[in-house]
């Protein structure tokens, strides 16, 4: 893997079918950043039980061009509350099965309040507004997913 | 011309993932509802969910926000991604 | 490198001089846990700037036998106040040089939320209550780091 | 017997690590350091600084905190780890 060295205070989105290396994403934070001693990341991944059925996979649809835009508006925010450093944000598409990551958010700061905060946020913002649809496979079938009203509600707290 | 775009749920329920309307006094996503429960009344009872989120060219928007000819109007379900 | 898989719910704390690696840390907290959608890790490294001094490096001393303690008392804590799946800290030792990783703390858990408090809760109060020191090597000589206010008071506001 | 053993600055400015004291009503943390004050008066200004810290037995303790014979003690200042 090349890994291309991004100037400070730059940040990464990126919309993929394809797996990611947490480890490389990582490094690339990390990669020639010595003012930033904090590092904190969010890795969600397909897990077996929602609602009590048995979850096989999962196909995750978006809306190709409003998914860029909201999550730079998320990050924009984010960076307007607080110090922080380089931000990544990798959510993957398509069809994925148990196990497998679906999102990964990286953020690096001087401050770890400041990192933790940020990545928090960006996750709660994410959940309500970056238009991903999830539908679940099951051994009793395929359904999409109901939003969840504590999702609204983390959100609603950082206002 | 506005053109018109489902997600997710939505679009299997309605079978349709997209639609061209003409721009007449479509000035805003309440009357761009209306005019397709108009033009395909068998989707009001879905199109008209409280539910329902829509967006005017990649930004979430409420329903009073102004619509203009040659933007890109989008309806979807509440957002399950992360 | 071997990696062996924990049990569900296990935790691992080590103090160690040699560097680790994150990715197989994260490997590690993942192997074999499907019940566990959310992970969280912060970790930290020797940054370039502290009070206006250039930073060369750090020496890291530790009191052994009360520092596993601490941290056991302190992962303790976290599983009472929340639901988690598997919990990681490594925290080095010795002498360490610019960018070269500190500490590293990952959890494991069903809920984002309950991951990100956990791991903010660990690192808050392993500032105040781990028995760790830093002696900063800087170009003007070396000196043991003051605590900090902000730490004392980032870790009362859990109680 | 009891062990007391200081740690990093304090250890550097005691130019110690470790010594022995018998117990003799050494009841407390606070009856601890004065003995060893007792023994060491140079250091009487260093270990009365209001910021050390103290542990018994791998336990962060206050000063009132009681004492056996047997029990490790040690003094250090704040921590700084992390």
């Amino acid at each position: 893997m090349t890994i291309i060295v991004p100037p400070n205070n730059q940040q990464r989105i990126s919309i993929q079918k394809e797996d990611f290396n947490l480890g490389d994403e990582v490094a690339l934070l990390e990669a020639d950043n010595h003012e930033d001693g904090a590092i904190v990341t969010f890795s969600g991944r397909v897990r077996n039980k929602n609602l009590g059925l048995n979850v096989k996979g999962l196909y995750l649809e978006h809306y190709p061009g409003m998914t860029e835009k909201s999550l730079e508006k998320i990050v924009d925010d984010a960076k307007h509350r607080w110090q922080l450093g380089r931000i990544t944000i990798i959510h993957r598409i398509g069809q994925l099965y148990l196990g497998e990551q679906i999102v990964f958010v990286g953020v690096t700061s001087k401050h770890r309040q400041d990192a933790f905060a940020a990545t928090e946020f960006i996750m709660d913002f994410l959940k309500v507004n970056a238009p991903f649809w999830k539908k679940e496979l099951t051994e009793q079938g395929e359904n999409w997913l109901e939003a969840r009203s504590i999702d609204k509600n983390k959100a609603q707290q950082w206002n | 011309m506005i053109k018109v775009i489902f997600f997710a749920a939505l679009r299997e329920q309605l079978n349709c993932s997209e639609i061209e309307l003409k721009y007449e006094n479509l000035s805003s996503v309440a009357k761009v509802k209306q005019a397709i429960i108009d033009t395909y009344p068998q989707w009001q009872s879905i199109l008209e969910s409280a539910s329902l989120l829509s967006a005017v060219n990649h930004d979430m928007v409420d329903a009073e926000f102004p619509v203009k000819s040659g933007d890109e109007v989008a309806f979807f379900p509440p957002v399950t991604g992360g």
